[in-house]
């Protein structure tokens, strides 16, 4: 059983489900606590799996969260007890309801006294506070999602499932709705499992990372562990990249920049709206890493950082090279040409420079 | 000659009792075919339908051995100390529900099967029970199977006669409806009568009907 | 030749036997409709393709007549209809004891035909109420839509008693029951009258069957099936 | 005593032109119900659920006065040389068409609103004409619909009765259908034939509406 | 009436509708061939112009299709009279129709000399064969929507129209159907209006972009052009960008690159599959153009290229400053940090090297 390392496993699965010829097999182990994404081509089976999790689909297997069963050999507790929430990929709201009773829906069937968010909070979250007495058939599809979110959150579950919550939604709708995500991921301390296809989501919200495919788990483990291994193609093509654990170590007004320190180095990037201590996530995607034997300092990339290499892969497509690099103890990676490789004789061991383009603040 | 109300009251009396108990009966009914995969849901469904085929004054016949003193069900009511059947306002309800059934549970299944899982699916990740879920979900989602069940039962017991002329055994005040009214006045030549109280019942009608067709065209535009 | 006759349903029963005796003698060919006296006398007003009409009383041939619907000077009564309180219990009351049981009351329902609809509820009311009997007993009174019904009433038990026709007594297979026959002076019959109507005027099967309905077998027919029959009919 | 099949055939030949005629005559209308947002929705809608509130004895004699000799329609059918339609099997047709138009019309209509109009665009957008999209597109996905109203109708005419003895007369071969016979027997009290042929019309219903239920069932399942 | 430059212009469009409290009122000439991108925020009326074009909705306005008047003050052409196909964002294929005739349904429909595709042609484009005798609900996302455009182009329409094909389906299922889409573009001599959210389909396929806001255009005109000003935050953030035309000169089958000629230059990329003379569109990401003064070749950027400044443009986020270059007669785009711009005091006119870390390949 592969446990996530860093987390008191909390939430065990074991299931086989058939579902015509698609068979759902894993043996699975959650945190207590954060975000783990699920992610897997179209038909990989991760809407099966949640739906296994939450009893929607009566599968063979157990399931323990915390310590309690919820789910074994002889046992099985019907959806309408387990105490979790779950956010459907399509819209879910009842056609019959005002958004208002809508959120109560769920809300009134707890005992008040497991309730750990009011009513307001919630409305005041996602911002709600404008369209209680509407249908939702008047609303544009990014406040369905969040009046579903805000739904789910006011039962008070024990372990949240989010099914591509944000699939359906063009770019700003997206933008809108993730701050609320994270700051979820901030307050509740409990496992909340997110579907999605977005790397982007993946990068800026998943602490954990699962990999399903045809409905075998093929990988499982924390997000940067996962996401610098260069022999699985997690998020693949534009998408490769690690994600860095920084703290603000200093602010430039002038400029609108902040140096970000991590174990290895520090990188300049545009710092609006932070403080100096603030403990951040950076995102270095493998297409913005270059790499130079030496630090040339009259160009316009600000950030150069010695670093050793690991490895070198070839990746899906010839001529491409990917290379793993380390600076101290933080990894990155660097998507370069064969050519390129050959002209510097990358070989493991060599120092060289990174020279970062472009790094994206997460949260 | 002065009107005879009694007839209208009482038909007006039965046509609600019926529709009332029949959306009761008739629900559980339509849910459960609409929702079960068990081998019995095609018989089920097909002896739900069968009142239909009987003519009403042979399935009023059929009634009346079946509640009389010496029918099965007749014991039953006799040892429950409930008298029999016949011949009451009880009886003419549960004839009329009898008779009645296909027109609500055929619309009904229809607005269950056409309303799918998802909802339900929902309604139970926020804690709703399967019977709470059927009420708050469920239930107010088929509202245009409800309405055309109400709308059917109702007008076919206005109308209904056969049956009710055999159970009823048309006593004045108790079991004379308006549909009896009417056949008598028919019967016995009384053409003036029978059109007044046939133009006066479709007249009621229409107007009840169009009523309930209005209301629910705008709850429908504004709740959905 | 083909005659269309419309048949009072009371009278089905035996309209079948006599059919079947007419077409053996006289080759010609009938087509019995049923229905109770007031459908088929709507039906015949408004275009029914009967030829000849068995009506279960006497007051609606003569309006046919009347209403230009039947030959005039045809009418005749080709049956009497007798009524009999009758129960499917054998413990209640016999041919003398009926008149008293029925002024105890000591019964929950008795039924007869509509008075309003059907002759023969017509009677009983009648008879009631010369008794003195109809205000105490009228909500007792259940009211079959025709005598047919009546009949069934009584012999599903739902009514443990009611006036009913003496014809259905004799066809009736089941249990004999109590039997109250009263004589013509207590309950007049029920004159059941024929009519040759006005599609039939030219066919001669039509007269042809009305002449059958006279003759002396077809009067010891009616007879055994529990009518009576007006003496002296057939010189006529 | 030989076993009388003509009204048996008689049922079935009624029973099965009557749904045939009433799924081209109601189809039109509750689609044009469905669809349509002209005032006179409401009204039309009431007005074809009026049969049912009329009992049919009654229903049968307003029938018979208006297709009679000197009723609107008769004038108009003996002015075509067509005779009157009372007392033959055309106008029993022509009567039950009328009396089971609700039970088509209501199902019907609420299957088709189900079905919303996105299917219907795109079919316009592939050069389907009005009535071509009406054909491939509204008409099988409406198919549930279609199933009940041809259920209801067909068993509403096998146990008609008070319209078809009112307006047929009980002529054998040509309008003595089942349910006459049956009633037939009863009130001569020939009680056993009565029980047979109702035994056997409820053998033979509950096994035609199995065989539908369990013949669509299937289709339901494989065709989505 | 802007006219978009470079083709003759064939399909303009006047409407004025108006939906409860929104109202699209455009004014639009779609030029006679290629692709038209339509973007714009969820709510600005995409869907709704698509739908007066089609006329499933009935707007006030004018429809002129090559010369000829589907809709004018009096005249209305019905939806099934018009030569168009038009994809929908939802599923849509007929559920109680097998694949086969879905596609046949539209096919059957229009006379036989005017079909210009054969029904065998359009099942192997898209890749149909094996799935002819399913039913929609047995079929994947990605395939139910190859059956969509098969279907569509089987009316060989005079204009094509597609809501967001590929919105629902994951990014293998997008690169599955990417290919057919770009193939559709070269062998159609017809217009194509085409609405998305996604940056990487409008550079990958539009030829032109047209950009709504509330119900009104706010642009229209050529790719490049759009594309290329600053001003107008047509693709922000991370996709801000340029798509240049460029020729293969030369392979260099070692490293599996080829070298792409443009007017001002030339840039090594990923070769494969390409021959020489193949005429490409590049698409170069802002964030991927870092400037330097000098040319420095002891790193892994290959590209370097001469350039000089045109203009600068404070980007929306503070402390970033977006770049306008030109290498001969191309236009590139570079984002950079204040800083970088302070440092090496980049002026208009002012000479460097832009250094590209990444191209991508569209066609
Ligand atoms: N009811 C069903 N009957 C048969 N097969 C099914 C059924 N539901 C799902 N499947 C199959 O099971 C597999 C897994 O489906 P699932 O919905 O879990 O995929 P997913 O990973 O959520 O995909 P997506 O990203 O498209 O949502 C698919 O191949 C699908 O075709
Ligand atoms: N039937 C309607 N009634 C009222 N308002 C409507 C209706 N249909 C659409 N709207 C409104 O019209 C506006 C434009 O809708 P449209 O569907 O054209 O947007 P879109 O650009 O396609 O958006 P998306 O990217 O979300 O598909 C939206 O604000 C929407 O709320
Ligand atoms: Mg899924
Ligand atoms: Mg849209």
């Amino acid at each position: 059983m592969p446990v996530l390392e860093g987390a008191k496993s909390t939430l065990e699965a074991r299931f086989k489900a058939s579902l015509g010829a698609f068979t759902l097999d894993v043996d699975l182990s959650l945190p207590a606590k954060g975000v783990t994404a699920l992610f897997g081509h179209s038909g990989s089976g991760k809407t099966t799996l949640l739906r296994c999790i939450a009893g929607l689909h009566k599968a063979q297997g157990e399931l323990n969260v915390s310590g309690e069963y919820w789910q074994h050999a002889e046992y099985f507790l019907p959806v309408h007890q387990r105490p979790l929430a779950y956010v459907f990929q399509e819209a879910s709201l009842f056609p019959h309801l005002t958004v208002k009773r809508n959120l109560e829906y769920g809300f009134k069937r707890i005992l008040p006294q497991v309730r750990q968010i009011s009513f307001d909070q919630a409305v005041q979250w996602l911002g709600l506070e404008a369209m209680l007495d509407r249908m939702p058939d008047k609303l544009s599809g990014g406040e369905r999602q969040r009046v579903a979110i805000a739904r789910a959150l006011l039962t008070s579950p024990r372990v949240l499932l989010m099914d591509e919550p944000l699939a359906a939604l063009d770019h700003r709708s997206k933008q809108e709705i993730l701050p609320y995500l994270e700051r979820l991921h901030e307050m509740l301390s409990i496992p909340i499992l997110y579907v999605t296809h977005s790397p982007d989501e993946v990068a800026r919200l998943a602490d954990h990372l699962v990999l399903l495919d045809r409905g075998k788990v093929i990988a499982s483990g924390s997000l940067s562990e996962t996401l610098s291994r260069i022999d699985l193609p997690v998020l693949v093509g534009e998408d490769a990249g690690v994600v860095i654990q920084a703290r603000v170590a200093e602010l430039d007004a002038r400029w609108h920049l902040c140096r970000a320190e991590f174990d290895g180095g520090s990188l300049w990037l545009p710092g609006d709206g932070l403080k100096v201590n603030d403990k951040i996530r950076l995102r270095v995607l493998a297409r913005d890493v270059s790499l130079a034997l030496d630090k040339h300092e009259d160009q316009s990339m600000l950030n150069l950082i010695p670093a050793s290499v690991v490895e070198l892969a070839d990746n899906a497509r010839p001529g491409v090279v990917l290379v793993k690099l380390k600076a101290q103890s933080t990894h990155f990676l660097s998507r370069l040409t064969a050519r390129s490789v050959d002209k510097l004789h990358l070989i493991p061991g060599k120092k060289v420079w990174l020279q970062v383009k472009s790094v994206a603040v997460l949260e | 000659m002065e009107f005879d109300w009694t007839p209208v009251w009482l038909t007006l009396k039965l046509a609600g009792i019926t529709t009332f108990t029949l959306m009761f009966v008739g629900t559980p009914i339509a849910w459960w075919l609409a929702r079960t995969t068990h081998w019995l849901k095609q018989p089920v469904a097909a002896v739900v339908a069968l009142p239909l085929v009987l003519p009403p004054t042979v399935l009023g016949f059929y009634l009346l051995l079946l509640l009389g003193p010496q029918g099965m069900v007749g014991e039953i009511t006799q040892a429950l100390g409930l008298g029999t059947l016949p011949f009451t306002f009880a009886g003419l309800v549960v004839a009329s529900v009898f008779y009645s059934l296909p027109f609500v549970v055929q619309p009904l299944q229809n607005a269950f099967e056409a309303q799918g899982v998802r909802m339900l699916e929902v309604a139970a990740t926020l804690r709703a029970s399967p019977l709470d879920r059927f009420l708050t979900v469920a239930v107010p989602l088929a509202r245009p199977g409800f309405m055309t069940a109400a709308v059917l039962a109702f007008a076919h017991t206005v109308g209904e006669f056969g049956v009710v002329l055999m159970i009823g055994g048309n006593i004045p005040g108790e079991t004379k409806v308006l549909s009896v009214a009417i056949y008598d006045h028919v019967e016995t030549l009384e053409y003036e009568q029978a059109h007044l109280l046939a133009g006066g019942m479709l007249v009621f009608s229409f107007t009840v009907l169009l009523v309930l067709y209005m209301v629910n065209g705008r709850l429908h535009r504004s709740g959905r | 030749g083909k005659v269309t006759v419309a048949v009072a349903a009371n009278f089905t029963g035996v309209a079948r036997q006599l059919v079947s005796l007419f077409e053996q003698e006289t080759g010609h060919r009938v087509k019995l409709s049923y229905g109770s006296t007031g459908k088929l006398y709507a039906q015949i007003q408004h275009g029914a393709p009967y030829e000849v009409f068995l009506s279960a009383d006497v007051a609606r041939p003569q309006r046919a007549i009347k209403e230009g619907l039947a030959v005039h000077g045809s009418n005749f009564t080709y049956a009497k209809g007798k009524l009999v309180l009758w129960s499917a219990d054998p413990a209640l009351f016999d041919q003398q004891t009926g008149p008293a049981f029925l002024a105890t009351e000591s019964f929950a329902r008795l039924a007869i035909a509509n008075p309003k609809t059907a002759p023969y509820g017509q009677a009983a009311f009648q008879y009631l109420r010369a008794q003195g009997l109809w205000q105490s007993i009228k909500a007792k009174v259940v009211r079959g839509d025709s005598i047919a019904q009546t009949f069934q009433f009584v012999a599903s038990g739902n009514a443990p008693l009611g006036f009913v026709a003496l014809s259905q007594i004799k066809s009736w297979q089941g249990s004999a029951g109590s039997l109250w026959l009263p004589s013509e002076q207590q309950i007049a019959p029920i004159e059941q009258q024929a009519v040759l109507l006005m599609r039939g005027e030219k066919n001669p099967a039509a007269r042809a069957f009305l002449s059958f309905l006279r003759s002396d077998q077809a009067r010891a027919v009616i007879q055994n099936a529990g009518y009576g029959v007006v003496a002296g009919i057939a010189k006529e």
